[in-house]
């Protein structure tokens, strides 16, 4: 025979979905929202966040000697998470740093893609906020940038604001509106699942509303409502507790990481000394993934449940 | 009641042993490579710690201070804890082979664990009474464990990846514990 | 108009467009077959013919005194040429019987229609069906009368055809279903009868509107026969899926559908079910789906068994040039074989697939992305991706904990995977470990 | 000052010992001497660097064979040494290194090939599908196995698809040998005799039609060796290591560059 | 096994920190700045040799099945007169190193060597051992310390290196950072291993 044939294992055929085309996803997903940084703090925004995925992808490349620098598109999706939780405005080695340490120390000491414990973004911000946590903190107010506190500091603001996107905060977190887009693309691809956002912000809203809204109904239903929307809730339910490969597996594993990581929010920012536990609870949630994972293994078809 | 509530809290999570006090690594890094074993441990080590805590302060408060021996502290006590964990291991192992097994044969690598020494001089450091000394060892050791606990997740979890070489073993089990030190910082200021 | 679905499963396209108008036609007579000693599941035949004898059409050429087995029997008339090894579609040669055709087709003597077949006991119902060789024809090829010998005690209260034909580009069932759905009934009456089953039901998949409707006519004034347009999705044809769907039941883990009651058998199965107990036609032929960008003439085929490949896609035209891949059964389950040459028809082959490379990507191994698609797909609700990592590792032990044992080898995991992993392969490597292990 | 320092301690030196012997006596528990004896050697700081609870399990892992003798950190090599001696799996040095050899010439430029594999890369796995890419029943399958079980990375995979063993890094364990599902890897001293590079039992003619450089038993090595140590066994040359001479005749005779 | 070797074998191929990965907690603990880490180290290097001294000294004396005790009587004693000598003459580094002083005495190394080596060995040997063991740790603890100091402070020994104008990379300076530093050299020192097969 002249040709030779090709022989695997099956299936056969293949779904067209890969690896770069999830990232591709999340990267659409994360558009509105970067968008609205850039509406809100201006082109200092933007380039904040080329740097974040710049330095990403260079990095990435570096490590594994690959020429192409989007790769398979994960180390975009890091970077530009990264630069979506500093501050607007950032020194510009801030930023390289943080791609660095989150392509290096967050994920290759690992193995690299898929093997990482922690979600990358996170550990770099964690590690930028503890290294330099003036820099950190500079939060401004959208188009005039002048120096202001965040809402969850004190400043008051409007809830229309709040939804928007209009207050003092991380780059890319404002805006629970053009979060909520970005992840209606996502549930849509099907790539994430309702209950990790449903279980962070269903607990972040029921423990505000429990804990902190004294008083009559309205003011317990506004102050579950500002704790999901103010802050990093939004972009943490969405984007970062939701990251394939530091969450749980199984459905009831999924639910439980939410719930804990809406516990864990709202502990720090009800008692502890920070004002956000965003980063805090999702890393701490990271590192028990392994084990909400062994206990919630689904019952497989026809198990016996006792003989 | 609130100060035992603030000790225990602050001993489990804001200043825990292993990630914030750097107490107990060696068995941190050793016997963290699977969950059960990891559970073993730790309930022996609550165990040895509680009861260290217990004859230590009473040794201190009535046997060192009222002959002004203080400076022989770091003696006596490593011999105590040595001894009860020799003797408490001598007993279980011909009482209950059973809970010698899950509990028993972690006992010898108790005794080089700082951790127990660590706890039973912090007591007197700080100065607590007998009670709040309990508390504070089982605590401690409670945050040891679930130290233990998560690093032996994470570690039976990488097993089924690709761990670059040089990071293989300790390497990666340090940075591990270094993120998790961040995690647990968001617990500052609790209480 | 859907029915009832079941937990999991994947929606590939269909691929079925090319040959599901296409009636059956017969294919030409062989020159020369060989018929493998095994075609089933369970224990191979021994041949009962030497070099040099003749045989006719029909004739028993080979059988086993295992009773997991089924005979097998020469699918024209001739003389035995050889008895020797030849490739066979699940991968290793086995030993097969070459007959060169004289051309004439005479049936053997005990060929003979039974008019009275209706009034036939439970055992020799059984006995017919093992003696002219009907194997599950879905392609796991496990032998029928087997299936109908449920241990003593267990009551049968369902039996229910699969003719959901969910595995993309076949559609042999969907012809026969078209082409000879009397006998499709016929044929699920007599297996009601050997098993004394109360009630029959025929589940098929609703993006084949046309079967649905000339099988409910063909079932019509039967009271205890029901036929059901099942959701399009795979695996909806397995059998522990087909189980839950119709019955609400769970095969327990390592038990067979007969635990809870239910017999499954295939559509192909209850065409042969038919010939062979009212004609005493052995199984010596079945539809074959030749299909795939790869071939130049798709066609629906009716191919005796023992036809060696190449001859049928001979018939098809040949491949395009732009072959890559040749399987043997469906895309999802079915197995890639090294070539046409010296390769039979058996019982099991449900389709002969010819791929190019718009369907082969050779795509490179990633690593797990932890996205846990495969754990939503699966229909058994085991952790594909953890039974994968493991065996790339070699902890065979873990593999186990995670149940792989419980894998029915659908594919849907590997189907969905964006990291393209070989997770059924992975698993499948598991499973052989495991089951060594525990013979031991 | 000194006295009642003294005192204290000796008094409680002497409970602390009272009661220890007291309990080691009344409690007991019969331990395998040999377990003891790794137990000696060991560390004894009950540090578990190990990996394992203590000195005595590991000393109890050792002897069941699941611990590495040089598992003993604290101890360092003395100690390791001293276990293994004990466990008899000291390395006797003083004879001749033997490392692996690849004994198949059959890369993908002499070689046929069935059809291309695609799929999880363990030989073992392509081995699952009619038998294995090869168009040769006992050459290597390609798939790279030994080249992951191998623990010091001594073995990589050339472009045309045979193993590269670097000699000078094999640590001669054997277990690319045992990995291999083709058993084309040896292991063998090639500083002291010659070895034939080809395990198929074909006849010549098959040989000939699927690899270029396979044994195709011709005969020539076996009838001109000087030294009578070659014979042809299931249509293979196999060469006595205790015969060979080293001189090399085979080499040069052999028509198809077989024999190294 | 001549006294040079076991001497030297505790800087590189044995070091205690990076090869054999034991006294972990004070390695972590103290080595925010390279002054304690250096001091931690050289404390436990005194009470390493002397330990290994007496212990070889007295290996004959001591009955075999009390010997465990009896170590750590020894080591004990030699801990309370380190812990007295760094309270009389360096207070600042006493409270620095805090808890960590006392804490020598369940140090894996010190035991482990006296078990296995001293109570084994001559008293040269024993005492070349301890040496090597004992340096080649505060090598590591400075090294260690250093690096943190550096990256976290800007400074070495509290010289400043890097400028006023450097903005400190303080996690390094913090519990996280000890980590993270000392899980980051480990990886390089297994590549130098690797690369020098010193295996």
């Amino acid at each position: 025979m002249e040709f030779k044939l090709v022989v695997s294992s099956s299936p056969h055929i293949r779904t067209p979905e890969s690896i770069q085309s999830v990232m591709t996803d999340v990267l659409v997903a994360l558009f509105p929202a970067a968008l609205a940084g850039v509406i809100f703090f201006g082109w200092r925004g933007l380039i904040t966040m080329v740097l974040g995925m710049v330095s990403a992808m260079v990095a990435e490349a570096v490590i594994l000697r690959e020429k192409n620098i989007f790769g398979d598109g994960s180390a975009a999706v890091t970077g530009l998470l990264l630069a979506m939780v500093l501050p607007p405005a950032p020194p510009w080695w801030l930023v390289v740093i943080g791609g660095v340490v989150a392509i290096t120390i967050g994920k290759h000491v690992f193995g690299g893609i898929g093997n990482n414990t922690f979600n990358p973004a996170l550990v770099a911000r964690a590690i930028l906020m503890i290294s330099w946590a003036g820099h950190m903190t500079g939060w401004v107010r959208p188009i005039d940038l002048a120096t202001a506190a965040t809402p969850l500091a004190g400043a008051s603001t409007s809830f229309m604001n709040l939804f928007v996107g209009a207050i003092p905060g991380s780059l890319g977190e404002t805006s629970a509106f053009a979060l909520i887009l970005g992840a209606a693309w996502l549930f849509y691809k099907g790539h994430i699942d309702w209950r990790i956002p449903g279980g962070y912000i269903g607990t972040v809203f029921v423990m505000g509303t429990l804990l902190q809204g004294y008083g009559s109904v309205m003011s317990m239903i506004s102050t579950g409502l500002f704790h999901v929307l103010a802050g990093g809730v939004m972009l943490g339910a969405l984007f970062m507790a939701t990251d394939m490969v530091t969450s749980p597996v199984a459905p009831r594993g999924k639910l439980i990481f939410g719930i804990g990581c809406g516990v864990m929010t709202m502990l720090v920012r009800l008692y502890g000394i920070y004002p956000e536990g965003v980063t805090f609870a999702i890393l701490l949630m990271n590192a028990v993934t392994p084990i909400i994972d062994n206990l919630t293994l689904p019952r497989k078809y026809g198990e016996v449940t006792s003989s | 009641m609130a100060n035992i509530i603030t000790i225990f809290f602050g001993a489990v999570f804001i200043n825990n042993f292993v990630l914030s006090r750097f107490l107990g690594i060696c068995p941190f890094l050793g016997v963290s490579k699977k969950v059960e074993t990891s559970v073993g441990m730790g309930m022996a080590v609550t165990f040895v710690m509680g009861m260290a805590s217990l004859v230590t302060w009473l040794l201190e408060y009535y046997v060192l201070v009222p002959n002004s021996l203080e400076y022989l502290r770091t003696i006596v006590f490593i011999l105590v804890i040595a001894s009860l964990v020799q003797f408490v291991e001598l007993v279980i192992r011909k009482v209950s082979p059973t809970l010698y097994q899950a509990l028993g044969i972690f006992l010898p690598l108790i005794t080089t664990n700082c951790a127990v020494l660590g706890v039973a001089i912090l007591n007197i450091q700080i100065g607590y009474t007998l009670f709040e000394a309990i508390v504070f060892g089982v605590a401690a050791a409670i945050g040891f464990t679930l130290a233990l606990v998560i690093m032996a997740g994470i570690r039976e979890q990488l097993e089924l990846v690709f761990i670059p070489e040089h990071f293989r073993g300790v390497s990666l089990a340090l940075i591990i514990a270094g993120i998790l030190s961040i995690a647990f910082t968001g617990f500052q200021g609790m209480m | 108009m859907s029915f009832k679905t079941f937990k999991g499963g994947v929606h590939p396209g269909h691929f079925k467009s090319a040959t599901e108008k296409k009636p059956v036609v017969p294919a030409r007579p062989p020159t020369t077959v060989a018929i493998p000693m095994s075609q089933h599941i369970g224990a191979p035949c021994d041949p009962l013919v030497a070099v040099g004898d003749e045989v006719k059409m029909g004739q028993k050429i080979g059988d086993s005194k295992g009773f997991v087995s089924a005979p097998v029997h020469s699918s024209v008339s001739g003389k035995v040429v050889k008895i020797g090894m030849c490739n066979h579609a699940l991968g290793r040669p086995v030993q097969s019987v070459f007959i060169e055709s004289d051309g004439q087709d005479t049936w053997h003597e005990d060929v003979q229609p039974n008019p009275n077949y209706r009034d036939l006991t439970v055992d020799e119902l059984k006995k017919i069906i093992r003696e002219k060789g009907i194997v599950g024809m879905g392609g796991a090829t496990f032998p029928t009368h087997v299936k109908l010998s449920p241990p003593p005690d267990t009551k049968i209260d369902y039996v229910l055809i699969n003719a959901a034909e969910c595995e993309p580009y076949l559609t042999a069932d969907h012809r026969a279903m078209l082409e000879r759905p009397e006998e499709i009934v016929i044929g699920l009456q007599l297996v009601m009868k050997a098993v004394n089953a109360p009630m029959g039901y025929i589940g098929i998949e609703d993006n084949k509107p046309d079967a649905v409707e000339v099988m409910k006519k063909a079932a019509e004034g039967i009271s205890n026969i029901e036929v059901h347009a099942l959701h399009t999705k795979y695996p909806q044809g397995a059998e522990k899926q087909l189980i839950s769907v119709f019955t609400g039941r769970e095969v327990p883990s390592g038990g067979l559908p007969s635990a809870v009651g239910c017999v499954v058998q295939n559509v192909g199965t209850c065409i042969a079910i038919s010939d062979a107990v009212r004609f005493g036609k052995p199984l010596i032929e079945r539809i074959v789906t030749i299909t795939g960008s790869g071939i130049t003439e798709p066609k629906n085929m009716l191919v005796r068994v023992g036809t060696f490949i190449e001859e049928v896609i001979e018939q098809c035209g040949g491949f395009r040039p732009n072959i890559k891949k040749m399987v043997l059964g469906g895309p999802m389950m079915g197995l890639a074989q090294p070539g046409p040459d010296n390769l039979p028809v058996i019982k099991g082959t449900s389709g002969i697939l010819c791929l190019t490379d718009v369907e082969v990507n050779l795509y490179e191994i990633s690593p797990c992305i932890r996205c846990a698609k495969c754990v939503d797909v699966c229909p058994v609700s085991i952790m594909p991706l953890f039974i994968g990592a493991s065996v790339e590792q070699g902890l065979y032990e873990k593999a186990e904990a995670y149940n792989a044992m419980d894998c029915i080898e659908c594919g849907c995991c590997t189907y969905i995977c964006p990291a393209k992993r070989p997770l059924v392969q992975w698993i499948r490597m598991a499973k052989g470990d495991i089951a060594a292990k525990r013979r031991k | 000052m000194i006295g009642v320092a003294i005192i204290s301690l000796g008094a409680l030196g002497l409970l602390f010992g009272g009661v220890l012997a007291f309990a080691a006596q009344k409690f007991a528990v019969e331990i395998d001497p040999k377990v003891q004896m790794v137990q000696e050697y060991l560390a004894g700081a009950n540090c578990g660097a190990c990996g394992y609870a203590g000195c005595a399990q590991f000393a109890e892992e050792v002897v069941a064979g699941n611990a590495p003798v040089t598992g003993c950190t604290p101890g360092g090599s003395a100690v390791s040494g001293k276990i293994a001696e004990l466990m008899g799996m000291a390395a006797p040095e003083a004879e001749a290194r033997h490392v692996a050899q690849l004994v198949c010439l059959g890369d993908c430029a002499v070689a046929k090939e069935k059809f291309t594999y695609h799929g999880v890369p363990e030989c073992k796995a392509a081995l699952m599908f009619g038998g294995g890419p090869s168009a040769c029943r006992f050459g290597c399958v390609g798939q790279g196995t030994c080249v992951r079980v191998c623990p010091v990375d001594a073995i990589t995979m050339s472009e045309k698809g045979l193993p590269i063993i670097d000699k000078d890094a094999c640590i001669s364990c054997g277990k690319c040998k045992n990995a291999c599902p083709r058993q084309v890897i040896d292991l063998i001293n090639s500083k002291t005799y010659h070895y034939v590079q080809c395990k198929s039992q074909d006849k010549g003619k098959q040989v000939r039609e699927v690899c270029e450089r396979g044994c195709i038993s011709c005969g020539l090595c076996v009838k001109n060796c000087p030294a009578d140590a070659i014979r042809m066994e299931d249509n293979l040359a196999i060469i006595d290591s205790y015969i060979c001479t080293n001189c090399g005749t085979c080499v040069e005779v052999c028509p198809r560059n077989t024999i190294a | 096994m001549n006294v040079m070797s076991n001497f030297s074998k505790g800087f590189v191929k044995e070091n205690p920190v990076f090869r054999l990965v034991l006294g972990m907690c004070p390695t972590l603990a103290v080595t925010g700045l390279a002054a304690n880490g250096l001091g931690m180290g050289l404390s436990t290097t005194a009470v390493l040799v002397s330990s290994n001294l007496v212990i070889a000294v007295l290996r004959k004396a001591i009955p075999d099945k009390i010997r465990i005790p009896a170590f750590i009587i020894i080591i004990a004693t030699f801990v309370t007169m380190v812990d007295m000598l760094l309270k009389a003459y360096q207070p600042g580094l006493h409270s620095q190193l805090g808890i960590f002083v006392p804490l020598i005495v369940v140090n894996c190394i010190i035991l482990g060597r006296a078990e296995a080596f001293a109570s084994k060995n001559s008293v040269t040997n024993s005492i070349a051992d301890g040496l090597g063991m004992g340096l080649g740790f505060t090598v590591a603890l400075t090294l260690l310390g250093t690096v943190r100091e550096l990256l976290g402070n800007g400074t070495i020994f509290s010289v400043n290196i890097l400028g006023s104008g450097y903005q400190p990379f303080k996690v390094f300076g913090f519990p996280p950072g000890a980590f993270i530093a000392l899980g980051l050299m480990m990886a390089l020192m297994n590549m130098l291993a690797k690369k020098y097969k010193l295996e």
